[in-house]
């Protein structure tokens, strides 16, 4: 597989996908620990649903 | 399973608990296949090999203008049948479709420069693409705004739906503004069909992409539920401080407003 | 030292959590910018001409825009009469709000700068002279607009009360930011003169500034 | 110590609020401003505060600390709260400390004192009007000034929060402090009365 000349213009497309794509899973991955480690903490501190279930339902 | 038992959020948290790994695989292996397919493909007679660009930018400019439209239907759901998880889906959609409309209009500009000489043309599809980037972040800044997420939901709806209703309307008087000044010298993809060469691995990343904006989706709403709870726990533990200080001189009856609030 | 850093800090962190306009000047920014070629039309040697223009005004509204509750939040707070009477200097106060200011609202536009710069068919060198003048004048921008932000405090109006009354006292600033930027696109000037003038403009505005915006708080006070 | 006003004229918006009041007060001793709305009690504590300019008249602090102005030796607790409820509580809080800077306590102690210890990292914009009010209180606690300016520090707070401030101006006073206070409610301690605008 050749690129030709213009190899470097493919190549930023593909790896600007792929720096994009990973930030937005980063983020996604990150923002889901800090929500589920602020109820936990909420939780420890014996606050709870009107439910009276635990805050965290899915592990 | 139907629309109204997804309105339970935490349903929603359970199936999609159990969904998302299914999703997130068939996502790995479609985009693996797509990439394979699309570094297999010949290069195009006219465009060479940056071609390939194409595979990755279709997919892209295809998502900006779809999870609009999710975001639409979505806001239609907050508006009109008022269901719960309709703006939990419009606000987790807008930071992924503006991140996937700048990937379009990247890969466009890093198309363009060695097809047209330049990184940006003021050429018709590619400025209504860059106006409909400025819109995904005015409502991204809406959502930031309003600290209130329900209070933020209704005026990002009514947002969301102009800019639908305005998006054709805005693409058509760019058209019209593009020729009238600028006739000859815009370049159009369409017009050939495409041979199948090109054609299956386009699709295949197009769906790929479908995919992962549908698995990015789904997570980002549940971190945005998660979000909400927080909040609301948070709201319960900032009236419950008070409760413990003060309930020895008898007053429940603010704290017990207090929750109402919170609630 | 401490008080200071300790005003920055809390004006950048509010500038940049939910609720703080910061980066929505620079969309106002992008915004402003996008919208002149369909003023002008998409001639790419138009528009490269009238781009360090376009640029610099799309920066000089967007930097008077964010600055309208610089002062107008901490009065309606109370925090303004706390400031008003610790053992800070009210003029050094007024300059670390603007500082913060300047960091959260004026930095961003100077990086989305190379992004408008490319939208407006600039090559690298005009970007980056843009991009250098923007760097030296929108200090000058913001404690300059910190005067009519006081004013509006002090008045009780804000808004475009505001825009009539800074604009014109950034006349000079933006003769000598577009003046450079265009000097280090075609010439035939140097860039050097007007870009130290334009330094000069933001020495100058950094001392005015604070005592200007100072004098008219304590004035104002009610 | 000794806070004393002499002839202090007070005009606002072109009328004369109050004319030729007098005042004093000494070190462990607090005066209750009372009188009708418009009456100027308010208008006062901001004179002493340095936040107005009297028309006539002086007000000087004697056996304060010489190096610093007398609105540098006083907090003033008015109506607005100071606080960004975009930051949380501790952040408030600390924030204050570090800026008004002097001799300070530990934040978390007084949170404590003001019942807010359990909402330090929760945003400011989740307290309610009481809440506020005790979150300002403790700014008076962290960083140390002889002299307090309160405009009706009871206001928002219920039967305890009011006790819990009694408590606290009893405190300050036994530590040599200095209270004025504007207030319509008995300010709950033993205090002088200034009367302000002629008969209720």
């Amino acid at each position: 597989m050749s690129l030709g000349p213009y190899a470097s213009f493919i190549v930023t497309s593909y790896a600007a996908a792929a720096l994009v794509v990973a930030i937005l899973i980063g983020w996604i991955v990150l923002d889901y620990r800090s929500q589920t480690q602020r109820l936990r903490e909420l939780d420890r501190s014996g606050i709870t649903r009107r439910s009276g279930r635990s805050a965290i339902d899915t592990p | 399973m139907t629309l109204i038992d997804l309105a339970n959020p935490t349903r929603f948290l359970a199936l999609t608990a159990r969904v998302l790994p299914w999703l997130a695989g068939a996502t790995v292996i479609l985009l693996a296949v797509g990439l394979y397919q699309s570094a297999l493909a010949p290069d195009d007679y006219q465009q060479g090999a940056t071609v390939k660009i194409m595979f990755i930018h279709v997919p892209n400019a295809w998502l900006s203008m779809f999870v609009w439209g999710v975001m639409s239907i979505a806001s239609l759901g907050t508006l009109v049948w008022r269901h719960p998880l309709a703006d939990v889906a419009a606000k987790a959609a807008a930071p992924i479709g503006a991140a996937f409309t700048f990937l379009a209009l990247l890969t466009g500009s890093l198309w363009g420069r060695p097809m047209w000489g330049t990184y940006w043309e003021w050429d018709a599809r590619l400025t209504s693409v860059l106006i409909l980037f400025l819109m995904y972040l005015g409502l991204m800044a809406l959502w930031r705004a309003v600290d209130d997420p329900s209070r933020a939901a209704r005026a990002a709806a009514v947002l969301t739906l102009v800019g639908a209703i305005n998006l054709p309307i805005i693409k058509f008087s760019v058209d019209w503004w593009n020729t009238l000044h600028q006739p000859a010298s815009v370049m159009r993809m369409g017009g050939s069909t495409l041979d199948k060469s090109f054609l299956i691995p386009l699709l295949v990343m197009a769906i790929a992409f479908t995919l992962l904006f549908a698995t990015l989706h789904i997570a980002a709403m549940r971190n945005e539920i998660l979000r909400r709870r927080v909040r609301s726990l948070q709201m319960m533990q900032a009236s419950r401080v008070a409760f413990s200080s003060e309930s020895s001189a008898g007053s429940r009856a603010e704290n017990a407003s207090n929750e109402a609030g919170a609630a | 030292m401490t008080a200071l850093s300790a005003l920055v800090r809390r004006d950048i962190r509010i500038a940049l959590r939910v609720g703080g306009g910061a980066l929505i000047g620079v969309l106002f920014f992008l915004t402003v910018v996008v919208l002149m070629p369909f003023a002008v039309g998409p001639d790419l040697a138009l528009l490269s001409r009238l781009g360090p223009a376009i640029l610099w005004l799309g920066a000089l509204l967007a930097s008077l825009l964010t600055l309208d509750r610089l002062f107008m939040a901490d009065h309606d707070d109370g925090s303004l009469d706390l400031i008003t009477m610790s053992r800070t200097p009210l003029e050094l106060a007024c300059a670390a709000k603007a500082l913060a200011h300047w960091l959260a609202a004026g930095l961003p536009l100077i990086v989305a700068t190379p992004v408008l710069g490319l939208l407006l068919n600039l090559d690298m060198v005009a970007t980056g002279a843009v991009a250098l003048t923007l760097l030296a004048g929108t200090p000058a921008l913001t404690f300059t607009g910190m005067i009519g932000a006081a004013l509006a405090v002090t008045l009780h109006r804000g808004g475009l009360l505001m825009a009539v009354l800074v604009l014109p006292l950034s006349i000079p600033v933006l003769i000598f930011g577009v003046a450079a930027s265009q000097a280090a696109i075609v010439g035939p000037m140097t860039f050097g003169a007007p870009f130290s003038i334009l330094c000069a403009l933001s020495l100058v505005s950094l001392v005015i500034g604070p005592f200007a915006a100072a004098a008219s708080l304590r004035h104002g006070l009610d | 110590m000794q806070l004393a006003g002499r002839g202090v004229v007070c005009v606002r918006g072109g009328r004369e609020v109050f004319s030729g009041l007098d005042f004093e007060a000494t070190s462990g001793e607090a005066v209750a401003v009372v009188g009708r709305n418009g009456s100027g009690k308010t208008s006062l504590l901001r004179l002493i505060a340095g936040l107005l300019i009297p028309a006539g008249g002086t007000i000087a602090l004697d056996g304060g600390d010489a190096e610093l102005t007398l609105p540098e030796q006083c907090h003033y607790l008015g109506h607005r709260d100071a606080l960004k409820p975009a930051l949380s509580v501790a952040e408030n809080l600390s924030f204050w400390a570090d800026f008004l800077g002097g001799e300070r306590l530990d934040a978390a102690e007084s949170l404590a004192t003001v019942g807010l210890d359990h909402a330090a990292d929760l945003p400011a914009a989740f307290l309610s009007a009481g809440q506020r009010r005790r979150l300002s209180l403790a700014r008076l606690l962290t960083v140390r000034r002889p002299v307090w300016l309160l405009d009706e520090p009871t206001n928002a707070l219920d039967v305890a929060g009011q006790d819990m401030v009694g408590g606290l101006m009893r405190e300050h006073l036994a530590r040599g402090g200095l209270i004025i206070a504007a207030t319509h409610a008995p300010l709950g301690i033993d205090s002088r009365q200034l009367r302000i605008g002629g008969a209720v």
